[in-house]
């Protein structure tokens, strides 16, 4: 296992806990819950807004929280839903007057845990709303009860609700542009190699040398078929039309464009990608009024990336413009 | 306290231990891969906090246990598992002791707040598809007047076999769900840890 | 070869051309020298700073162009310094009255063409001084002719003269700023795989699965020692011990502590190293006023990370926390 | 203008081309990999622009077919081959034809030149450490009257021989350099590229 690891069982704590000790002045870490969270939180005129999730997907979500983005995040181990328990603390700890947004990206077990930590909550008078993401394009409604997978997209969702809950919009309203964004958001992902949750060791799945995935989810599960690996631009074609056809996205819509790092993909790389769909966009007729090129959404150190496409409109296009604070950064 | 509720949760316990790679390598087929993880470090937090558990009564200790695994394990595993024994632990209420006849209602009610929870039924591929046929084995052969012996050599066949014929199934619950037709032909992870753990306590029984 | 890639020629262009279309407010691309620049660049009242350096180190050097850091990089091939051409080209379009600073990792092939471009500059009028960045410790002065090798450090530099040019200070003034940063900072780094030039199409070097490289530098060139993987916070002890005997840095000391990942290293992983690092100079009563989480100079998909350590006085304090912008972003 | 000059560029560039792998794979085992695609592409260039090279006269051919190299080729080997072709075409002058006579003294302008340039000294394991033995054999067999295959074939053994010599050398400039003694044993690029060039160059010519 090529990994910077101690004991594989403290991976995530020693993680969370490097996140607090850099960020000294505006995040508090409570080990008990995998807990990261603003300081400043909770605010009487503030709804607080947090994620769970699995580790493994940095920076989502523990390094995005703070000013205008997630108020908390307390996730599971590597790829794993947080337990019931995390959620329900967190939802008492992070919560104001004002209530408690939970944003949950669509799997069995986050459902399964959210659901709990919120009936909980609930019992305790506190006011919880829920926003369920899910924009991936690889897994079609239909095709299974659980619904489409949410990844790399939710961070239009929390950056849109984020900016909204920092100007006093009520739980409602925040649902309410939540659920917009999800409405307008869809992303396809594929993978060039597999990733290894240090409690495993191992790769989830391997892929031969000349092989790519298509269709990936964000916790290493393969995905919706296997195929010879192509030069970058035939992926990103691939990749596009699936997203761009499914909404559909047309000719004149104002879009957001994302290329997701999987983890192990250079920025040299995304970049490259980043070209291609640039181009294919414009061929379409899309604008392209912002754009997003990095990791956002990772499964540890695969290589691969996602294409995320977000219709636009004037109050979501200033949501996304609205300056925010986040534990990483570059300077 | 119920020497014998103490010595199934033990012996499941170390069960999920002893496989967390298997477990996990089953897991990884079709879903993510950490399934045997998941529910070691679940089964591991019980262990470690064994002689502090709450033994008022076995209701009480199935519940308590049913806590730390939720406290410990996220998502399915620690909803579905947490479920388990906290259905069973409220099946007893605050009986002194479990006899034969407890057992087919812990498990009914174990079967019913597992569809609830995950909102799930037979032949989505899930520990469902073992636990349903199992439990039935166990009431005919504790209606038929089999001894524990018996019993558990039936439970672990059964068992056995419904978790190989998980194989034809689509994954329906679950991240292995995503995979679509691709899970045909593969065996659920849930299914064989839950044969695996039957076939185990058969063995410890006997030891 | 798992890489997003087209034609391997083709990729350092590619890359470029994605850069500029994901800012086309801000920067500007020159595809016959490679060349990312500032569109406000020259200006009348701000020296220009410009660096070269081989391709592959994303996001240096040509996505920290921008307000506060670069105004121009003009870098080669992948790991290969840019042509002298490149460097005069750049430098005559870079260059206001003020003049031009030239800042380079020191490594022969950069050495040579920039010392080819700046005598090309100088016998057009134009001003230029260099300042040499050679950070890491793992390459001892006295044992090779050819001094330190330049690496992740080189970001501490750029940011400092960036700042401090944006307040109109003399190309003099810069050039002794640049200096001063290079005195009081040390990198080490180390590898736990290889990596693969687009253009070679196989690893630069293979590491058995139980084998880390020490030492490493950004290129790809085998390092100080091979031997066994450790834990994480063993491999952290060593580099640590390594840079902060090297200046040395002691009690007392005021710095900057930064974890750069090489490529393919989740940010997850860097922040578990940070944890420990940031113990370790607690524990040797640094104070740590500034830290730095993340990808800064890499070498493409290498798994891998090196540890810098800078000593801080006020002015250095102030000039890295001054705002910058660069084509790399979250939002 | 001088055919033989034109020949001799065209035989190193397609040289050059032939073995990016090899060149590289050399350069990769001390170094980073990248002198094999690097001087392959700088001759490519200097092939794409062939025909319209400026053929005034040899000398101003060898600066062009520099200049080529120096905008397409960076660091080391452009600044290294930029210079080699420079130096050579600088010692020409305005000549119209390149004698035997020339040979030489155009050799021992490029090593100065390289000395200048890359700060470097025979033994450094360069490409140096086999060029000058390589210059000298040529020099004396020059001076014996040899004829132009002999000395071919001289040059051709003394530089695969040097080449071959710079395995025990440790390198002192470029990447290499930053591996200390573990460069020991190991070929030194440069020098293997020069030695190849002159054999495809040797059987180029009888061919
Ligand atoms: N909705 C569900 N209801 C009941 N059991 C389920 C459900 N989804 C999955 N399972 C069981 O859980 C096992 C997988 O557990 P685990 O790997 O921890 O969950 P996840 O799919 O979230 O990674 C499956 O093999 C299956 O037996
Ligand atoms: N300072 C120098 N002067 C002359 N030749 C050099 C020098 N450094 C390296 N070389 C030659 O260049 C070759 C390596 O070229 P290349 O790989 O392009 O350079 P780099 O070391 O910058 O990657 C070496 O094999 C050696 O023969
Ligand atoms: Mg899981
Ligand atoms: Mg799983
Ligand atoms: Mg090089
Ligand atoms: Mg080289």
């Amino acid at each position: 296992m090529k990994k910077f690891v101690n004991d594989p069982k403290d991976f995530v704590p020693e993680m969370l806990k490097g996140i607090a000790l850099a960020n000294p002045d505006t995040l508090k870490y409570i080990p008990e819950y995998n807990l990261i969270m603003r300081k400043d939180i909770p605010m009487a005129n503030k709804v607080s807004i947090m994620q769970g999730s699995g580790s493994g997907h940095e920076p989502a979500h523990v390094m995005i929280v703070g000013k205008g983005m997630l108020d908390a995040a307390c996730p599971g181990n590597v790829f794993a839903a947080p337990p019931a328990d995390f959620v329900y603390q967190t939802t008492k700890l992070v919560a104001g007057p004002m209530g408690v947004l939970h944003l949950l990206n669509n799997y069995t077990g986050d459902t399964m845990s959210f659901d709990m930590g919120r009936e909980l909550a609930e019992a305790d008078g506190i006011e919880v709303r829920t926003v369920v993401i899910n924009d991936d394009v690889a897994v079609k409604d239909s095709l299974y009860t659980i619904g489409r997978r949410g990844v790399a997209g939710n961070f239009f969702v929390i950056k849109a609700v984020g900016a909204a809950s920092e100007e006093g919009k009520t739980l409602e309203e925040l649902e309410a542009i939540g659920n917009r964004v999800v409405e307008v958001t869809r992303t396809m992902g594929m993978a060039l190699t597999g990733c290894t949750p240090p409690g495993k060791g191992s790769p989830i799945f391997t892929l031969e040398d000349d092989e790519m995935e298509m269709g990936i989810g964000i916790h290493g599960e393969p995905g919706r078929k296997r195929v010879k690996i192509e030069p970058a631009n035939k992926i990103v074609d691939e990749l596009f039309e699936a997203v761009a056809d499914d909404l559909p996205y047309v000719a004149g819509d104002e879009v957001a464009l994302m290329i997701n790092g999987m983890g192990g993909t250079p920025i040299s790389e995304l970049y490259l990608l980043y070209a291609h769909a640039h181009e294919i966009a414009e061929k379409r007729g899309l604008k392209i009024k912002r754009n997003y090129v990095g990791e956002y959404c990772t499964s540890l150190e695969m290589a691969g990336f996602s294409l995320t496409l977000v219709k636009l409109d004037p109050e979501l296009e200033r949501l996304l413009a609205a300056p925010a604070e986040i534990a990483i950064r570059t300077f | 306290m119920s020497k014998n509720v103490e010595f199934v949760v033990k012996s499941i316990a170390d069960t999920a231990l002893k496989n967390e790679q298997y477990f996990s390598d089953l897991d990884a087929v079709c879903g993510d891969g950490d399934f045997g993880y998941s529910i070691a470090r679940g089964f591991e937090k019980v262990l470690t906090e064994w002689d502090n558990i709450d033994r008022t009564n076995p209701g009480t200790f199935l519940k308590e246990v049913a806590k730390i695994i939720m406290s410990a394990v996220g998502g399915v595993s620690g909803s579905i598992w947490g479920t388990t024994f906290l259905r069973a632990g409220m099946t007893l209420g605050a009986k002194e002791e479990v006899s034969k006849e407890d057992i087919v209602p812990m498990l009914r009610a174990v079967i019913e707040g597992i569809k609830k929870r995950g909102n799930c039924d037979l032949g989505d591929k899930t520990y469902l598809d073992t636990l349903v046929p199992t439990t039935d084995v166990i009431e005919t052969a504790l209606a038929e007047g089999k001894d524990a012996l018996e019993i558990l050599d039936l439970a672990t066949q059964v068992s056995a076999d419904a978790a190989e014929a998980t194989r034809p199934l689509i994954a329906k619950k679950g991240r292995a769900a995503y995979t679509g037709e691709r899970s045909i032909g593969t065996l659920d992870a849930g299914s064989v840890a839950l044969a695996t753990m039957i076939k185990a306590l058969n063995e410890a029984w006997r030891a």
